[in-house]
């Protein structure tokens, strides 16, 4: 610790010779004594909200857990996690620059990702180039298959958009056929890609179920009133509500439906749902919402390391991407440390091939893609249980139809 | 029924859009500083009342006595050290409004830090009053109607000050010419901090009602930045009256287009109708023709 | 300079370009990031200035079109060769710079800025609705083979390019011409330059470099969507990176450029959690310290136009009416400024115009010179009807004007004023050229003199000068006598003397009735809109009317 | 009542004023003659404190130093500056720069009846009184900026080109009223390029040349002094046809 703040102090001081500095941080890596790991993250901009629960909380979590432990273990040495961090503001050609100058500048034997689909993408062809290991967790695309196939070092952990999608209409389909909703869905989405790619994937696994779609709007990103378009949704008569929102809009969604006292069988909004914050503010409302993501609550695994996130964040960690956050990053030690020594190729290969054991049981990817994620989550008693694809182990029965707003 | 479940649900987000507005009118269009890191006072105000809400269970509408009176203190000393120097340095207004925009681009990043390391990147949302309400058929948030009602009472208050009063009236004499305004014995110096100061004290308010109902995080004061530029700008400079106009006008044309025509135009529906003002009245709805 | 010198500068110059052009050759990938940043924000900026330094319109709309380049790229990138990705990346900032710029540029101040920043927005949410509703898709993904260092030339290519034309722009008249609408975009137009369409050129000009840096750079993050694209950021860097540097030069923007790159990198990797509140801070106290850019600590490097211009031969010919103003009215919503005037001016004439303050006749002159249409009635010059040309079409004809308060372009220097005037003209009338004509009106050793620093009557000469350097036939000169003292007065009724006797015909606006008597031949004499007199000076001074309504029980 | 002593002031390098010394007494009419750019707009400002002279400068108003006050206490003291082009608030109305004028504290008690006052000295302006002040013409605005100044109810008017622009019928009423302002007790000191018309009214002159005082003496005096006459008369009033 006082060794990196008084590099930081003669760092500021020496502003004035920039150059000098620019230059400075090409430390010569001991790989002796500790193992680097860089990251740039969105500390400022658009993106620093997702990133700051999701993510970075996460990688200052499992450093923290793995320096308590002694550090990974490299052949009969455990060496301790040495971090560089830099803010790339949310903006990809930041990211792309700081992916540079942590592997040639910092020398940094591995480099966690960026937050968010784009950046991920943005930085995927220089650490594919480079051949860092690429653990693209907060990506969402359905281009995850072959962006996998072109960059060997990559891995996507998140599912597809159908996927997810699909899950939620496997889902609501068999509550159909058993009877307890009927064959009315109004869906919006956000106009981005996430949105879109899982409305249209929504749109036709629905279709594939017998489902009518009453309504089906997209809203831009920034809309600050989504009541007049909740109206129309409710106008509708659906059986079920989907929304494929961002957090700031999930949660108004949330606060307008109760508002207007719109109680559908089924409540299905997020990304956002998943929050702590989101029990935190809805609290016994958010009983029998539905949204992304989800957990097995009940396995001590998640239920010690929400306990260690809460001790060490002073936060609870969201129920969705937060775990899959932790466990890539124990696949990632896992890796260094069956491989043995910090052979980046050698590692990526083994976290594509191996078997981990990690908070979220056991990992085996395919084809660079983590295969069991959980598309639909619900509230139960103020924990985020995993609903589908109910073929997981963990997986809880939905609580349908949702209690009325309190 | 359509009609009146489009036009009391615009005025209530157009009320939020005055409101966001209304600090901006008396910073620029007075104070003629152009302030970019608006936003983020007005986010820290949101982070002021969060705070205040969530640690000591004091509501905003009771948070609103002490935010405001630190926001003007802030904003004052922000005025009477930093910008008050440009003021006096620029040999004219396009000069000086160079020199805000830089300076104020800084203060920008501080704010911004400052929340960052206080709260960091997350995202924040409490409830309060969020109790429906329903006129005529149209059910309405009472919180979104507190900040419509502020909205209205502030705006209108401000707007006979500036007109009705005599140091209203001085605050206005400043905007048109400074140097005239040391001729008739106004302390310019001090009445545009003044100004600049009380439109940081209707941030704050703006700040602390919209935490009601908004989710925010210290990266989003851009937004309610250029937000309130537009209102500003399509108002017509200075013009509180204007301002007001402007904001529900947005907040109409924006639930219409929702209900009417496809949500997913909103935001392109109040940039064209702004674009479109402004086509028609280069300066503005009420804003002076140029001369 | 001394020859060795000289070579050793050339030899040093070529030296940094060979370094430059060779950098991604030695420099690691980060390095060669970090120069890929400074390359794409210099050309940014550099366009950027281009346009808003010089008419110090501030624009927003950086980012619509790098967006919409960077989109072009995405679209087209991965089925059609480079070349024709950026000629059509260029071709879409034109098109939508040449539509935009059009509405746009008769905005003016903060209501430009904001407006083109909503015009970002709003492009931005109408490719944002189309990809949703018609493409059914939001990102695009572009897989390139573009490496670093290609993408490093082809910045460096670019940069090239952006500053020859910056150069080649601000050594052309078009330059001076966007200087002097800066100035006083008013002055400019009745100096013959055609604001609208000057404005219009520059702004699609960079705008172009816009859109052809967004297609660049577009391959190098695989994925584009409108959040990317359109980020604001961007705009607003650019912005604060050019008037940090001094947006009022060439070589201005870059000394912003590189600095705030740099800036911005050690910070966020020094201090990543405490980043924005150092740099905020660094900012705010470059900025208290360096209040005309980095380039004031070079001195202001501008373009300076030489003052003199090769003189055109002049084939005069003679009509017997120069001005024919023939039931001219105009009126403001309702309220009738000028009623149904007419007169006639011959060749070599000088008319007065005399009339209580407010009687309209600053607004016939406004109607004469094109700051204003006539509501009705005809006005010919020299047998070209007048009526719905534009102020720059009239100054081009031969018709040139002063204005009531002096109007000189203020920080462009004395002889610059007059050089501007010059710039367009297609008159054939006086053929003086600009330093004779600063002679001529006792300015002669004032040339590199910035022209907002004249004394209010050193401004007056200046502005007759700018008028005569129309090679005008015809002055407006609207109370260039006001302000005198009698001795001064006397030096300026020898000099509008001196110019009739040059065979220059004038009509002037006057409240100095020794100018009047000593001058003119004929005189107008207005009240409330309409002509109440007209005569000699002896005959319309003693008309009752003219004395009632104007001069008083007594003569002043 | 005002006694200015060593006032120099420098544009940059160039001395726009040195070394310049006056003085007027209460209910006088004070001309200052000079070719334009000697310095005579200079000298108002700094009384006025607009313009900050070189110190050593000695500007005493009643017997008090005002050379260090800033421009609005100058106001408050009781002197009020009608600037060159005329500096009212064009975007407000008649009445709300006249209510401006009554912003010093001075200025405050009976305001109504100055206000009655000055609309009786400008009777056009209380028929204007909701009208914008930019969209009427020079003369009327010239009559709202020596009204509003005189709504401060000063001691001392200083006055910089009055009658700029004005058609002959109407800077003879502004001269007409400047006698009036006078007879009510109040000083005036005059700039003015019209320098027959001020040698008319004014009591006394002081002549000021590339910033330096250039003599000074009664009006009367003045304006028979052949001297004067070439120097600040022109040859121009001898072709002036007779009255």
């Amino acid at each position: 610790m006082f060794s990196a703040n008084r590099r930081t102090l003669l760092r500021v001081t020496g502003l004035a010779a920039v150059a000098t500095a620019l230059g400075s941080f090409a430390s010569a890596a001991d790989a002796q004594e500790k193992i680097r790991i860089g990251y740039a993250i969105s500390k400022t901009g658009p993106y620093a909200g997702g990133a700051g629960i999701t993510t970075l909380p996460n990688y200052e979590l499992w450093v923290k857990d793995v320096n308590a432990a002694g550090g990974i273990k490299l052949g009969d040495k455990k060496l301790p996690i040495e971090v560089v961090e830099y803010d790339d503001r949310s903006s990809s050609e930041e990211a792309v620059k700081a992916i540079e100058r942590l592997a040639n500048q910092d020398k940094v034997d591995f480099i966690l990702p960026p937050w968010s689909t784009g950046l991920n993408l943005a930085v995927g062809p220089t650490l594919n180039r480079l051949g860092y290991p690429h653990l693209a967790v907060t990506s969402v695309t359905d281009k995850a298959p072959e962006l996998a196939k072109r960059w060997s070092n990559a891995t996507f952990w998140l599912g597809t958009s159908a996927q997810i999608s699909e899950g939620l209409a496997d889902l609501l389909g068999k509550l159909k056929s058993e009877g307890k909703i009927g064959a009315n869905i109004a869906m919006v989405s956000i106009a981005d890609q996430f949105g879109i790619e899982l409305s249209a994937a929504g749109r036709e696994a629905f279709k594939k179920h017998g489902f009518t779609l009453t309504y089906d709007k997209t809203y831009p990103m920034g809309a600050q009133d989504l009541q007049p378009l909740l109206k129309d949704a409710i106008a509708s008569n659906p059986d079920a509500f989907v929304a494929f929102s961002y957090p700031p809009d999930t949660i108004a969604l949330t606060e307008q439906a109760q508002l207007l006292k719109f109680n559908p069988k089924v409540f299905y909004v997020g990304v956002g749902t998943a929050f702590p914050l989101y029990k935190g503010k809805f609290a016994a409302n958010s009983e029998g919402v539905m949204g992304i993501g989800g957990w097995n609550a009940d396995s001590p695994q998640l239920k010690d390391y929400l306990a260690r996130h809460k001790a060490a964040t002073g936060k609870e960690p969201d129920r969705w991407a937060s775990s899959i956050t932790y466990a890539s990053l124990q696949v990632l030690q896992q890796a260094i440390e069956k491989v043995g020594k910090l052979d980046r190729a050698a590692v990526a290969a083994e976290i594509r091939s191996g078997t981990f054991d990690t908070i979220i049981g056991k990992v085996k990817l395919k084809d660079g893609l983590l295969q069991d994620v959980w598309s639909v989550g619900q509230w139960q008693n103020g924990e985020f249980y995993a609903l589908a694809p109910a073929s997981l182990p963990g997986a809880r029965a939905p609580v349908v139809p949702k209690a009325q707003w309190q | 029924m359509l009609l009146v479940d489009i036009i009391l649900p615009g005025l209530v987000l157009g009320g939020m859009y005055a409101l966001i507005a209304l600090g901006l009118t008396l910073q620029y269009g007075v104070a003629r500083i152009m302030n970019l890191s608006y936003g983020e006072s007005l986010v820290a105000a949101a982070f002021g009342a969060f705070s205040l809400y969530s640690g000591l269970g004091l509501g905003p509408l009771a948070a609103l006595l002490l935010a405001v009176p630190v926001a003007m203190l802030l904003n004052w000393l922000l005025y009477r050290f930093l910008l008050e120097r440009l003021m006096r340095r620029g040999k004219d207004r396009g000069a000086q409004e160079i020199d805000s925009i830089l300076v104020t681009f800084g203060a920008l990043f501080v704010i911004q830090g400052a929340m960052l390391v206080a709260f960091g990147g997350q995202y924040y949302s409490y409830s309060y009053l969020s109790i429906p309400l329903t006129i005529m058929g149209s059910t309405l948030a009472v919180n979104r109607l507190v900040a419509l009602l502020f909205a209205a009472v502030v705006g209108g208050a401000v707007y006979l000050a500036l007109t009705r009063t005599r140091i209203g009236t001085a605050v206005r004499a400043i905007a048109v010419d400074p140097n005239a305004a040391r001729l008739v014995g106004i302390d310019v110096a001090a009445l545009s901090g003044f100004a600049f100061a009380f439109g940081g004290g209707l941030v704050a308010v703006g700040g602390v009602l919209v935490s009601m109902f908004l989710t925010f995080n210290a990266a989003m004061g851009v937004i309610f930045t250029m937000k309130a530029l537009v209102v500003v700008i399509m108002g017509g400079v200075g013009n509180v009256l204007g301002a007001l106009v402007a904001g529900l006008l947005l907040g109409v044309v924006e639930t219409a287009v929702a209900r009417l025509v496809d949500p997913g135009l909103t935001l392109a529906a109040t940039y064209a109708l702004f674009l479109g003002v402004l086509l028609i009245k280069p300066t503005g709805l009420f804003g002076r023709a140029a001369s | 300079m001394t020859g060795p010198l000289r070579a050793l500068l050339w030899c040093a110059a070529l030296a940094l370009a060979a370094a430059v052009v060779t950098y991604p050759r030695y420099a690691n990938g980060y390095y060669l990031a970090l120069g890929i940043s400074v390359l794409y924000f210099t050309i940014l900026a550099t366009a950027w200035a281009m346009f808003s330094g010089p008419t110090r319109y501030i624009s927003l709309a950086t980012v619509a079109f790098f967006g919409l380049g960077a989109y072009t790229a995405a679209v087209l990138g991965e089925t059609m060769p480079w070349p024709v990705v950026l000629l059509a990346a260029a071709g879409v900032g034109v098109l939508t710079a040449a539509i935009t710029g059009l509405s746009t540029l008769r905005l003016s101040g903060i209501y430009f800025v904001i407006f083109s920043f909503g015009l970002a927005e709003l492009i931005r949410q109408l490719v944002i609705w189309y990809e949703v509703n018609i493409h059914k898709s939001v990102g695009r993904y572009l897989f390139s083979a573009v490496t670093q260092d290609i993408l490093y030339w082809q910045l460096l290519g670019l940069t090239a390019i952006v500053f020859l034309v910056g150069w080649l722009l601000g050594r052309s008249r078009y330059g001076l011409a966007l200087r002097a609408i800066g100035a006083d975009e008013t002055a400019a137009s009745h100096s013959g330059i055609d604001a609208t369409r000057i404005k219009l050129g520059v702004f699609i000009l960079s705008a172009t470099f816009m859109a052809m840096t967004g297609a660049v750079m577009a391959p190098r993050w695989t994925y584009i969507d409108p959040a990317i694209a359109f980020n604001p950021t961007i705009s607003f860097q650019v912005v604060i990176m050019a008037l940090l540097g001094g947006a009022g030069s060439l070589f201005g923007p870059v000394l912003g450029v590189v600095p705030l790159v740099l800036l911005f990198e050690v910070l966020t990797a020094t201090l990543p959690n405490h980043f924005s509140i150092v740099l905020g801070i660094i900012f705010v106290l470059i900025v208290m310290v360096l209040p005309n850019g980095v380039i004031g600590l070079f001195g202001a490097g501008r373009w300076r136009v030489p003052a003199g211009h090769p003189a055109t031969a002049s084939a005069r010919k003679m009509d017997a009416t120069l001005l024919a103003v023939d039931g001219v009215s105009k009126s403001f919503s309702g309220l009738r400024a000028v009623e149904d005037v007419s007169f006639t001016v011959a060749p070599g004439e000088i008319i007065g115009i005399i009339g209580p303050n407010g009687s309209g006749k600053t607004t016939l002159l406004n109607t004469l010179s094109g700051a204003l249409r006539p509501s009705s009635g005809t006005i010919r010059f020299s047998g070209t009807v007048l009526n719905g040309l534009r102020a720059h079409q009239i100054a081009r004809l031969g018709l040139a004007r002063t204005f009531q308060l002096v109007r000189v372009m203020p920080d462009l220097t004395v002889a610059e004023n007059v050089a501007a005037a010059r710039l367009f003209s297609t008159s054939n009338g006086s053929d003086a050229t600009g330093r004779e004509l600063l002679d001529l009106v006792g300015l002669g050793t004032m040339h590199e003199a910035p022209a907002g620093e004249l004394t209010y009557i050193d401004q007056k000469r200046l502005e007759l000068a700018r008028a005569l350097a129309l090679q005008p036939r015809l002055v407006l000169l609207d109370e260039w006598l006001a302000g005198l003292n009698p001795s001064e007065l006397e030096t300026g009724i020898a000099l509008i003397a001196k110019l009739r006797e040059r065979g220059l015909t004038i009509i002037m606006v006057e409240h100095v009735m020794d100018a009047i008597r000593a001058l003119c031949g004929h005189c107008i004499v207005m009240n409330a809109g309409s002509v109440i007199a007209r005569g000699t000076p002896d005959d319309v001074l003693a008309d009752p009317k003219v004395v009632a309504a104007y001069l008083g029980g007594d003569d002043a | 009542m005002l006694e200015v002593a060593a006032l120099s002031h420098f544009y940059g390098k160039h001395q726009a004023l040195a070394d310049v010394g006056l003085g007027i007494t209460k209910g006088e009419i004070v001309a200052i003659l000079g070719a334009n750019g000697a310095g005579k707009s200079t000298l108002l400002k700094s009384i006025a404190g607009l313009v900050r002279p070189v110190p050593g400068a000695r500007i005493t108003f009643e017997g008090q130093s005002i050379g260090e006050l800033p421009a609005h206490l100058i106001v408050e003291r009781g002197i009020a500056l009608v600037p060159e082009g005329r500096g009212v608030f064009g975007e407000l109305t008649v009445a709300e720069n006249l209510q401006l004028g009554a912003y010093p504290a001075r200025a405050r008690a009976g305001e109504a009846d100055r206000l009655a006052r000055i609309l009786q000295l400008f009777p056009r302006l209380a028929e204007r009184m909701t009208q914008a002040v930019r969209t009427m013409s020079g003369g009327e605005q010239q009559m709202v900026a020596i009204g509003r100044a005189l709504m401060s109810n000063p001691l001392l008017l200083l006055l910089d080109e009055p009658s700029l622009g004005l058609s002959p019928l109407l800077s003879r009423e502004v001269f007409r009223a400047l006698a009036q302002i006078r007879a009510g007790g109040v000083g005036v000191l005059l700039v003015e390029q019209n320098a027959r018309a001020s040698l008319d009214i004014a009591d006394r002159v002081y002549l000021i040349e590339s910033g330096r005082n250039a003599g000074s003496g009664p009006a009367a005096a003045m304006r028979n002094d052949p001297e004067i006459q070439r120097a600040y008369l022109g040859k121009a009033r001898a072709a002036s046809p007779p009255h």
